[in-house]
């Protein structure tokens, strides 16, 4: 795929930052250029974005920003009309994922990728149970030990504080919060380097959604993965988020420091949806 | 109603058929054809071929026979089926390019006939389905590049499947038959 | 020679057969020439669904299952395997259909007028009783006045103005602009159309593979489905913009002359539907062999609505194709009539296995704990 | 070479809604070495804790520097990477604000632990230091398994206080710390800013009454 | 009258009056050879209306005849499975091109396009009365 | 000189009742089945005179490969007799002219519903089986658009998540006939409906089978000495029916795959499934002469390969 000029976005609000220096990782994710039209509609707009392993960044924005539509590209659901993507992962470092066949991007998916939807149905099925669920993310990998299964099924379960004496119950008869702590298993099953989340908290009770708040904090913590989440609830992007990506009509229109973004905000639009939130 | 008969046509055909199937069964066993050396390639022809199929060939002898059935003459990166009399190295470089299929239509890959010698030449020894046991052949009159394009280019599902034609018998080589040179 | 099993089964098969004769009237040419005549509603939905032409055939095959539908129709696709595909006739247009009837439900009048042509649908559905009773009354006077529709005009009066091929109505919305104009297709070759018979369809199909499926359709099973979209599990909410009975003329090229010639006519009925929900109107359409107004209208609906964005299931085009195919859809039905004691008892051992398996260890919920 | 050097540090609001631009403080340069504690004083709204949110990068300066002596190297605060302030929020630089944003269903002991766990000390470690921090602060035993967003705000404020100084750090931005605390506390918080000035950290603060910590103080600096 | 009227009329006359006059005709036509005389199918492809594309209705059973009458080949098909009738059409067309009988056909085929334009107009009669005449409101 | 003289005398069928042209198509395709073991291969399947699910699939491929040389068994549910297989047999003999036989060591082509006949299958034999549903993932996929997008890309895992959710759910694998196997390593298949007795007799089998739905218009094959695995897991294994203490009450015999017949005062009788085999037996016994063939089982239960069904 060829990577096509982005024209630069005209950010005269925001005061251009060095590259970093202190920092010395290379980035887990890079994405440069991403654009996505349907017809006459521009759905992403030359995005570019970049995650260091272990940070949390957050997307912003009304609904139709573009921010679901980059997650499921990141996911590698939804084909790009231009953009480069790589991950540095084992296999396939330096390669444009973007350009991958289908089989390799879906080698990647498995192995990589984890990601919780807003609707559980999205990323469950509903009719199987929650053990198997999860499990199936480890068949998808190769396994064949049915008690193996079982095992990494539980513990996954456990890490996202699912009660054990529920693993046989399918997700349709679990609550909204059940059902987010069952996908988030399924995501984390097999360790990815990336984990996306979409709105994952969204329609669900405010208590529910800090206690499924508070689990993802304490996997970030105890396993230092590098997670995009996509939200329109600044609450929770300010508990989960190191960084802010801020989108609207299919363009970033600002980037920074959650607490910055949040309390310093720079573009004028960044400013109405942060006026109008808090 | 009068009991229907098989007409010198289809009896040949028919023979042709079984043929071509056991030999794709059992690759390495040579099957017997009802017909020997081009009209060999000729039976195999009116066997497989109708208005529905293509074909090609760069033997020119071959032409007016093989259209004879209806299939049309296609270039070998479309052609289904193609037969090769005998192989040169400049016709490898069509072959190389016959359809592989594709993972949602492996069986678009091509059938590629070619004619060889059997008593003696290079050793291939083959393993796969329709083997019990590893198998060595001989074929003369085959490019050894032949191998290695096909061990190269079709990786399975995809590929080619091959009928080695010397006289009036037959070897099948389906895609999944495994074949080491040497 | 082998030993050959020509035991109680075979005989069975041959009873059974003529038992089935015994308890029906006795096949004559008489009964297969009055059904011909006196049925051609019934004869046109056997050669509709059976995608042959044939009223005699089908009249036959009527005749010889005692008018079991399905069994008629798969008498008459089994004909046609058996004979050999001689020529592709020159393509049928609207414009050279000798129209009997034509009705548009869009406008209340079109170019060309409302042409009720032969229907029953404003006919009062009350039974002909007195017909039975004929032995006593010679001539009812209930008897409605069929022959008023005479042949002839009305004397002192010029014959009502008719045109068999009026302008079709879907022609005026294009030329208004309210219908999408078709591109110009170049003529196709008549012999290179996307077959369903040919070659299994594949999803999305092409738009032939959809009609001639559609035109081959079971008329019970397209009615249900179509039903299921009007009644309100179906986005489009159509209209019909034209329906049209009519005859076709069948016509070959003379392979001497290289003429076309015309080797008689066909009954041909097709619906077009429109539907408004748009910026633009969309046509949903079918046709086929006979007259069978309830198969095109439903079948016209289930056009319009297999291309929905996202349709109901029941509507999706794959699910539509393959269950309204008659000969498939009745055969795998009527197979759950052949033993399954095989299958059945592998089933039954599962089921025996597992509940020997709970009994020994009851699973516990969580186990895995 | 300091451990902080600010130069020329200016920082306006400019509110686009409503075509305004509000100025927050201009034209700040200090210097800061290690071990040393900075007094930051001015009137209300002379922008005092605008700086320190400056320093600390919640707020973005619009023009100046402020060059940080990082363990790998020196950076300029008011223009480093986000991933680099980010970094260094983590490990050499911390912010004791005046409000605490408690979670639902974390108590207090765990909320004062999480900066240790995320640096990566055991549960027990992290629990442990907390307890000596909550202790040392004067929070009672009897609620630190408890959920602070019912506490009182001097208790809360504790936690705050023991949350933000917990983990090791460079440099400490102190914005009122004490504002709400009682004389035993503040005394408390002052025998660990002395014990944590003789461990080399650096601290800059905002002072409800400075008097709290008048023998600790290094440097004053003014704010118009 | 060109061939293909000609066919156009006799394929949809009666039967039996077509093999009639065939086999009246037969003397004049020795010898006969017939190439091809056999029932098949022909695909009917059909113009739709919604998108003008083509598709195949189905298929039509008819009868075929190929002959060669004095050096000239005949050719016709009609729709059923009557293959005597398909033959005699064949004879006729071959006759007709071939210059023998002309007048006698000639007559034949006025007589039998008479009763067909009249079947036909007594048709469209009937129909044109079936139309809904709005303009008496 | 007639009219009536001169007309040809109307078509007959073909040779095997269908045209050349349908023969040559099904040939094509067979012969691709063949070189892509366990891959559905679409073909135009043409109407019969038998209903559409009655064997018109598997009944196409034996039309197309049979000669009068050749020698036919046609069984239905392991039984030569039952009314079925009658019917196919009398109509492929009255088609093709060819010698029939319930023998299966006399037959060079079976055309078989539901069963694999108890006496091993040799090199140079066809089977050929009967299939409603081709589509082993129609269970979890019923779009078949979808489940040949599964089939491309080899992705298979809500099968094994079939197989997690019975264990857990019923503590055994429930799926009874069509056991879902990998063939060649590559393609998920279903055998058709063969009790699970009959799946592992297609593993690295001498013989050549093919598979052929006709309502559904896919064909596929398994050529002979190919891998064909049912699927299980690494600790839990597939299992065959369970026949241990079925005796049948006319032969004797045991370890054989047995009809079950309820007895009216409750319990069962156990009969042979495989009629040809039977006879077989009861002509030896009576004394007369029946050559048997080795069986896939023994008499006491084990599989002739030994590993490939494997024991808990």
């Amino acid at each position: 795929m060829n990577i096509e000029p982005v024209t630069p976005q005209p950010q005269p609000h925001q005061r251009r930052l060095l590259p970093p220096r202190l920092v010395r990782q290379a980035p887990l994710l890079e994405l440069r250029g991403l654009s996505k039209r349907y017809g006459r509609i521009v759905a992403v707009q030359g995005v570019n974005l970049e995650l260091y392993p272990g940070e949390t960044v957050g997307i912003v924005g009304e609904s139709g920003s573009g921010k679901s539509t980059v997650l499921r590209m990141l996911n590698l659901e939804e084909a790009t009309d231009t953009g480069t993507y790589h991950l540095a992962v084992p296999g396939f470092t330096g390669q444009n994922l973007f350009a991958l066949d289908r089989f390799h991007q879906r080698q990647l998916r498995i192995q990589q990728i984890g990601i919780v939807y807003q609707q559980p149905h999205m990323g469950l099925r509903m009719q199987a149970t929650s053990g198997g669920n999860v499990a199936e993310r480890l068949i998808m990998a190769g396994e064949r030990r049915f008690a193996t299964l079982r095992r990494a099924a539980s513990d996954a379960l456990a890490s996202s504080e699912f009660p054990a004496d529920r693993i046989d119950d399918p997700p349709a008869v679990l609550s909204g919060g059940m059902q987010q702590r069952v996908q988030l298993a399924k995501a984390i099953a097999l360790r990815p380097a990336l984990l996306l989340l979409d709105e994952p908290t969204t329609g669900l009770d405010v208590s529910i959604q800090a206690l499924v708040l508070d689990t993802l904090l304490r996997l970030r913590r105890e396993r230092q993965i590098t997670t995009l989440i996509v939200s329109h609830d600044l609450g929770v992007i300010r508990t989960l988020a190191d960084r802010v990506l801020v989108m609207r009509h299919g363009a970033v229109v600002e980037c920074g420091l959650t607490d910055q973004i949040l309390d310093d905000p720079q573009h004028p639009y960044t400013q109405q949806l942060v006026s109008a939130r808090l | 109603m009068s009991m229907p008969h098989m007409t010198p046509a289809e009896l040949r055909q028919h023979a042709t058929f079984t043929a071509l199937m056991w030999a794709f069964s059992y690759p390495g066993r040579p099957q017997r054809l009802p017909a020997a050396g081009l009209a060999a390639f000729v039976a195999i022809g009116e066997t497989l071929l109708d208005l529905e199929t293509g074909f090609f060939t760069p033997h020119d002898d071959l032409v007016p026979a093989l259209a004879a059935t209806g299939g049309r003459p296609l270039p070998p990166i479309h052609a289904p089926y193609q037969f090769y009399p005998q192989l040169t190295l400049a016709e490898l470089d069509l072959l190389v390019t016959a359809p592989l299929g594709t993972y949602a239509e492996p069986d678009r890959g091509a059938t590629l006939v070619l004619g060889c010698g059997f008593a003696h030449g290079t050793p291939l020894h083959l393993s796969g389905p329709g083997l019990a046991q590893p198998l060595t052949i001989t074929v003369a009159r085959l490019p050894d590049e032949l191998w290695r394009a096909r061990a190269t280019v079709a990786v399975y599902p995809l590929g080619w499947d091959l009928y080695l034609v010397d006289g009036d018998q037959v070897i099948g080589l389906p895609r999944t038959t495994r074949v080491e040179v040497g | 020679m082998a030993y050959v099993a020509a035991r109680g089964g075979e005989a069975a098969i041959l009873q059974s057969e003529q038992l089935h004769q015994l308890l029906n009237a006795p096949l004559s040419l008489a009964t297969v020439r009055m059904i011909e005549a006196s049925l051609p509603y019934l004869v046109d939905r056997v050669m509709g669904e059976g995608s042959l032409y044939a009223p005699e055939l089908a009249a036959l095959a009527l005749a010889q299952t005692g008018g079991d539908l399905y069994e008629a129709v798969l008498l008459l696709r089994a004909y046609r395997s058996t004979q050999p595909r001689l020529a592709y006739a020159e393509p049928v247009t609207q414009t050279e259909l000798l129209t009997v009837r034509r009705i548009s439900a869009s406008f209340k009048d079109i170019p060309g007028g409302q042409i009720l042509g032969p229907s029953l649908d404003y006919s009062h559905r009350l039974l002909r009783l007195d017909l039975l009773d004929q032995d006593n009354q010679e001539h009812s006077a209930s008897a409605p006045p069929a022959a008023t529709v005479s042949s002839d005009a009305p004397a002192g009066e010029a014959p009502p103005s008719y045109d068999p091929s009026p302008l079709a109505v879907a022609d005026w919305q294009r030329s208004e602009g309210l219908l999408a104009a078709v591109p110009e297709v170049p003529p196709t070759d008549p012999a290179s159309l996307p077959d369903l018979t040919r070659e299994p369809a594949d999803f999305p199909a092409p738009r032939a593979h959809r009609l001639q499926a559609l035109a081959r359709a079971d008329t019970g099973g397209v009615l249900a489905l179509g039903y299921a979209s009007m009644r309100g599990y179906g986005l489009a909410h159509p209209t019909v913009n034209e329906l049209r009975l009519a005859y076709a003329d069948v016509r070959l090229r003379h392979p001497v002359t290289g003429e076309a010639f015309s080797i008689g006519r066909v009954r041909v009925s097709q619906c077009e539907v429109v539907n408004t929900q748009a910026t633009e109107l969309r046509l949903g359409y079918t046709a086929t062999l006979g007259w069978n107004e309830v198969k095109c209208i439903a079948g016209a609906m289930l056009d319009l609505e297999m291309d929905a964005p996202q349709p109901h299931p029941a509507h999706s085009e794959e699910f539509v194709l393959y269950h309204t195919e008659p000969v498939e859809a009745s055969g795998f039905c009527i197979h759950y009539k052949l033993p399954h004691y095989v299958t059945f008892q592998s089933g039954l051992d599962a089921l025996r296995e597992a509940r020997a398996t709970a009994a020994d260890a009851p699973t516990e919920p969580g186990d895995a704990q | 070479m300091p451990l902080l050097h600010v130069e020329d540090l200016s920082k306006n609001f400019v509110i686009h809604a409503l075509g305004r631009t509000i100025p927050a403080f201009q034209g700040v340069s200090f210097t800061l070495e290690a071990g040393s504690l900075l007094l930051i004083r001015g009137p209300n709204g002379a922008g005092k804790s605008s700086l320190l949110r400056c320093l600390y990068r919640t707020y973005l300066p619009e023009r100046g520097q402020a060059l940080f002596a990082a363990a790998d190297g020196t950076i300029d605060l008011a223009s480093a990477a986000d991933v680099d302030i980010a970094l260094l929020r983590r490990t050499e630089i911390g912010h004791v604000t005046q409000f605490l944003r408690p979670r639902p269903r974390v108590t207090a002991l765990d909320l004062v632990a999480e900066p240790l766990l995320v640096a990566g000390h055991s549960l027990a470690e992290a629990r442990e230091a907390a307890a000596d921090w909550l202790g040392s602060l004067g929070l009672k035993a009897a609620i630190w398994q408890a959920y602070p967003s019912t506490f009182s705000g001097g208790e809360q404020q504790k936690i705050n206080l023991a949350r933000a100084m917990i983990a090791p750090r460079r440099l400490l931005l102190l914005d009122e710390p004490t504002s709400a605390l009682d004389p035993d506390a503040r005394a408390a918080l002052c025998s660990r800013i002395k014990t944590l000035k003789a461990a080399g950290v650096a601290m800059i603060g905002v002072f409800h009454h400075p008097e709290d910590i008048a023998g600790l103080i290094d440097v004053e600096f003014h704010v118009a | 009258m060109q061939a293909h009227e000609l066919l156009d009329i006799l394929t949809r006359s009666p039967a039996d009056a077509v093999k009639r006059f065939a086999e009246d005709l037969l003397p004049r036509l020795e010898p006969v050879e017939v190439l091809r005389n056999r029932t098949g199918l022909a695909m009917l492809p059909f113009r739709e209306t919604a998108q003008e594309s083509s598709f195949y209705l189905g298929e039509i059973l008819l009868a075929e005849a190929h002959v060669r009458v004095a050096g000239v080949e005949g050719y016709a098909a009609c729709l059923g499975r009557d293959l005597e009738q398909a033959l005699a059409l064949a004879l006729i067309d071959a006759a007709h091109r071939a210059g023998i009988a002309g007048p006698a056909i000639a007559d034949f085929a006025r007589v039998q396009a008479a009763d067909l334009v009249e079947t036909d107009e007594a048709l469209m009669r009937a129909v044109g009365q079936t139309r809904v005449d709005l303009e008496t409101f | 000189m007639s009219l009536a003289s001169l007309a040809h005398p109307r078509q007959d069928f073909s040779y095997g009742f269908l045209d050349a042209f349908a023969k040559r198509e099904l040939r094509r395709r067979m012969l691709k089945a063949i070189a892509i073991p366990g891959f559905q291969v679409p073909y135009a399947s043409r109407e019969l005179p038998i209903a559409r699910g009655w064997g018109t699939g598997g009944l196409q491929v034996t039309l197309s490969i049979v000669s009068p040389t050749d020698t036919l068994k046609v069984i239905d549910q392991g039984a030569d007799d039952s009314v079925n297989a009658a019917n196919l047999r009398r109509f492929i003999a009255r088609m093709t002219s060819v010698a029939t036989t319930t023998d299966t060591l006399a037959a060079t082509v079976i055309q078989s519903r539901h069963r694999v006949p108890e006496e091993r299958l040799r090199e140079g034999q066809v089977l050929v089986l009967q299939v409603p549903d081709p589509e082993p993932l129609r269970q979890v996929q019923p779009d078949s658009s979808r489940a040949r997008e599964m089939h491309a890309d080899a992705d298979y895992a809500q099968m094994w998540l079939t197989l997690y959710e019975q264990l857990v759910r019923f503590g055994r694998f429930m799926q009874g006939a069509s056991y879902p196997v990998l063939v060649h390593g590559r393609y998920l298949m279903s055998p058709s409906p063969i009790p699970r007795w009959d799946t592992p007799a297609l593993h690295q089998a001498a013989h050549l089978t093919l598979l052929s739905a006709g309502r559904e218009k896919r064909l596929y094959a398994v050529p002979p000495y190919t891998d064909v695995r049912p699927i299980e897991f690494e600790d839990v294994f597939f299992q065959v029916e369970n026949m241990a203490g079925r005796i049948c009450m006319l032969t004797g015999a045991r370890n054989k795959f047995m009809d079950e017949l309820p007895v009216a005062e409750g319990g069962s009788q156990f009969r042979l499934s495989d009629t040809g085999y039977a006879a077989k037996l009861l002509r030896r016994a009576r004394g007369d002469a029946a050559t048997l063939g080795a069986t896939y089982f023994d008499d006491e239960g084990h599989f002739y390969q030994p590993g490939v069904i494997r024991a808990e």
